[in-house]
């Protein structure tokens, strides 16, 4: 027990004492994790919400399973593909990311996006059939309907995005892989933890896990108030 | 004035609608009452523009309205559950109507106040519309179908989720409401009371087809059918074959007041409300079961096999097991 | 691409021809997560249940938000905790566990515990509160109540332990942490994908990643199958 | 036979039961009657042991039964929503009251089969209860309920989900297996109609309180409140002075057959069915509505600002703002 007790005391000091190297690391995974989600955002709500929409009408086909696939498409694999990807003889090698917070960001994405396709096409099926009728016959075009729909669904996609930063912080395989764990420059939250840990440095890993922790439960909360909400 | 001709229309190989043809002048209050899977709502929808007739045409004013999107009919329809905005507030939820038609907002703001005052609301503008109790729903869903001022209302079922106190509240202010604004409305309902209350014509359907249409007093008195007379709640229906002067039934000669070709094979409806018990002549039968219904007491009788229900005002003392004999004061002839 | 296609062709032949090292690694990770999976439900469900049926009567306080923080948990912060835990400073140091597929089964179990306590807790209160009502008018005792409820929410049960199963299955921090990833030994789909990748064997890496989608595809798939039987 | 004394139960300081007192005799069918949140379900789960009640005690037989563990009391209750097993075979869900009290697998066997000819399930063992109907998973809750042979049963609204013509045929059904097994039942309810038709006995309840009690004509005939008046539909209730000769309300002098003492203040409640049109005599008023109800038309009359509503028979012509003048001819004191 004394060893877990000395590492909290490490843990709390150094997060009060404002550990640079500790700062360092939690900047990058804001960072990381921040522009990964904006970009599954940007290129996942518009596909998801125009697939809720169609959804109401028909059948999406061989789409939906897809998404499914996307959306427990374990990170580890997500990562050997963008691995490959960016690897010197992969189609993106030239662009020199791989080892870089880049390559992480592209990772990261890859692994949000389907979340966030899936999850916000869902919350826009779920608006009650019966209002977008009713809409209809209110005078509302398409683009208005869609709108209203989206308006109406806005809790699920919010939920949606939460999600998606839930999974993604708190993953390692991708990171681990595509950013290689670099000392100041691809190092995040979780992958520190697996080097410190190593180390032996169960103070500092307990400080980053604590931090993590709190995120992931952020996440956690702000789904539950928003389920709670609807 | 709207006007359907030979609307038909199949799903899945089901024909949910064989050639209906139907007019509704403007101020008229119309109901298409029928069981539930007759084709009430698919006739609606495609009014509503919502879905396309597989053939035959509606018209209003003369002017097809095939090619005509639904936004642009200016048709309302308003379903059961009322299908509001939940996460808004009523004069929002009132508001989106007069927002598609591009009103002014002091256009919208006099309007909403309008609509409301209309319902009984007055004053839940700004009312989370969650907060508000089943009926107050129901009335700011009517509030939000009549802004836009349509020229055809269309109501599905509007009082199906409601419970019976509520429903009989409700039905008179939207009669009162309707008719005082002269609004062209079809109601759909399969609730034969919610017809007779509120429509100029009711029309009946079944299986796809209108089989009986005409004012409510006139579809009470004289049903054409054995479909119609069963789904207004007339059980007293029994096959017989005409003879001298009368139908001669398993269990009784009944006279009637239609002359038909003796032989013949028909129906007759004993209506259940005019008859009265006698001592010595009637239909002699054993009393099943005598139930209280308030203002009548429903007497129920097996003759000869035959079970025949009355409903009958200051019954005398009966009980189940007792012979009587009771003397139908209005037996009817229903074709086929 | 061309590098993609070698790989998925290398992948090909060594799941065909029945490649040693590929079994031998598929073989430990159905071990260990399948280990982890029957601790996790042997002393998960009992709670689960117990906890389901109380709610239906009472509030449970604190304990709701610690099983949602549990099932929030990152892994690698459960794997660092575990690993703490075997260290040789640790509580259990002395059961030298540590780099041994038994660490890795205590980490995976201490990562699926919590979501099978707290999914089956859920499926049990959302049994129709009036059916329970009714079986005790109809002369259930408490045991006998118990039994039927647990029957009635058998297809949310068996989604808490599928769910579990997806979970650990894909879960790459935890156990590269305590299991430390030794050839033969420890090295299971997940930890195997990052060694393989980096050390550019893309074939092997790309083929265990196969198996590891399937695995958590079939998991999902199930997950589906039982959502939609309710 | 079971009897309540005095019980009281409060929640979260509000007062839901205040000292109810009642009786049941064996094979009587008595009827809890009143509006959402009036205590009934609460009363109905006290006696079946599922909650305590703060005061008061309940027996059976005259043996106490506040330490009798709901499973040991063999009272059978049935809800709303049927609350049937909904992954289980019709035949498993009957079964279960029969399990717990330890039948054999034939004696089950045996139950189960007559059970579901009662209902009118026969055949039906095998079947999922998700593919039955409304009306059907309904009577497979009444055969599970029934199949232990409880003491006492307890019936929830039990036909609250259901549209009005499936709850009359299921109302008359449950009438007649209830009676012909003999049943002590208790029998909650919001609607006036099923009350009517079902019970031996009616208990009115308002507020946590028993208002009015007795067989159903009785009650129907003479309410003793305006409470109970309006629930049972009636809505001209009116105060009044007692004068000379009868009441002097806002609108008319009112002969009633009850002595009073001149200068009091009363109600009185005008009975809607018993009222007929004159040319001279009676109260002036104007007409506000004419609403066709099928075997009666309502007619709808502001008299001096007062709304009278009647229930007519063969109403002659008239139109919404005609003058007219009504007599009724049974306007009953309701105390208080």
């Amino acid at each position: 027990m004394q060893v877990l007790l000395d590492a909290l005391l490490a843990a709390w000091q150094l997060i009060i004492s404002g550990d640079p190297d500790l700062y360092t690391i939690i900047g990058l995974t804001l960072r990381v994790t921040g522009s990964a989600l904006f970009f599954a955002v940007l290129f996942g709500l518009p596909l998801g919400v125009v697939l809720g929409l169609r959804n109401r009408e028909m059948k999406l086909g061989c789409l939906t399973p897809l998404i499914n696939t996307g959306m427990g498409l374990p990170p580890v694999v997500a990562g050997l593909l963008v691995f490959i990807l960016l690897s010197n003889q992969g189609v993106l090698g030239n662009l020199q990311w791989l080892f870089t917070p880049k390559a992480m960001i592209v990772a990261q994405t890859f692994i949000a996006w389907p979340l966030v396709v899936g999850l916000s096409m869902t919350a826009i099926r779920n608006v009650d059939d019966q209002l977008a009728l009713q809409l209809r016959s209110l005078g509302a075009t398409r683009w208005q309907l869609a709108m209203a729909l989206v308006q109406e669904a806005r809790l699920g996609i919010m939920a949606a995005i939460i999600a998606a930063f839930g999974r993604i912080i708190a993953e390692v395989g991708a990171v681990i892989l595509v950013g290689g764990n670099i000392a100041g420059e691809t190092r995040v939250l979780t992958t520190a933890i697996v080097l410190e840990t190593r180390k032996g440095e169960f103070g500092l890993a307990l400080a980053l896990g604590i931090i993590l922790l709190l995120l992931a439960l952020l996440a956690n909360i702000g789904l539950h108030r928003l389920q709670g909400a609807e | 004035m709207l006007e359907l001709n030979a609307i038909s229309k199949t799903f899945d190989s089901k024909q949910v609608l064989r050639a209906v043809s139907l007019s509704v002048a403007e101020g008229e209050i119309v109901t298409l009452l029928g069981p539930s899977g007759c084709g009430k709502s698919t006739l609606l929808q495609i009014i509503a523009g919502l879905m396309q007739p597989d053939a035959g045409d509606v018209q209003w004013d003369n002017q097809p309205l095939v090619s005509v999107p639904p936004h642009l009919r200016n048709f309302g329809l308003m379903f059961q559950d009322y299908a509001l905005f939940p996460h808004k507030s009523v004069a929002e939820n009132v508001a989106f109507g007069l927002k598609t038609a591009k009103k002014t907002a002091v256009e919208q703001k006099t309007r909403i106040t309008e609509m409301l005052q209309l319902v009984g609301l007055s004053g839940f503008e700004d009312r989370d519309v969650n907060t508000l109790s089943g009926g107050e729903q129901q009335r700011v869903a009517l509030a939000r179908s009549l802004a836009p001022q349509p020229k055809l209302l269309m109501l599905d079922e509007p009082l199906g989720a409601l419970d019976r106190a509520l429903r009989e509240t409700l039905l008179d202010e939207l009669r009162q409401i309707l008719r005082s604004l002269g609004q062209t409305t079809i109601y759909v309902t399969h609730d034969q009371e919610e017809a007779f209350a509120i429509s100029d014509r009711m029309l009946i359907m079944n299986a796809g087809e209108i089989v009986q249409a005409g004012p409510p007093q006139h579809v009470y008195a004289t049903p054409n059918s054995e479909f119609t007379a069963r789904f207004l709640g007339f059980s007293n229906v029994f096959s017989g074959v005409v003879s001298g002067d009368g139908v001669q039934t398993d269990f009784a000669e009944l006279a009637v007041d239609t002359a038909l070709l003796t032989g013949a094979v028909t129906k007759v409806l004993i209506r259940p409300e005019q008859a009265q018990l006698s001592d010595s002549t009637g239909i002699p039968g054993v009393v099943t079961d005598v139930s209280f219904r308030g203002a009548t007491t429903r007497l129920r009788i097996d003759a000869n096999g035959a079970h025949l229900d009355f409903e009958l005002i200051d019954l005398p003392d009966i009980a189940v097991g007792d012979d009587v004999r009771i003397v139908p004061s209005k037996v009817q002839v229903i074709a086929n």
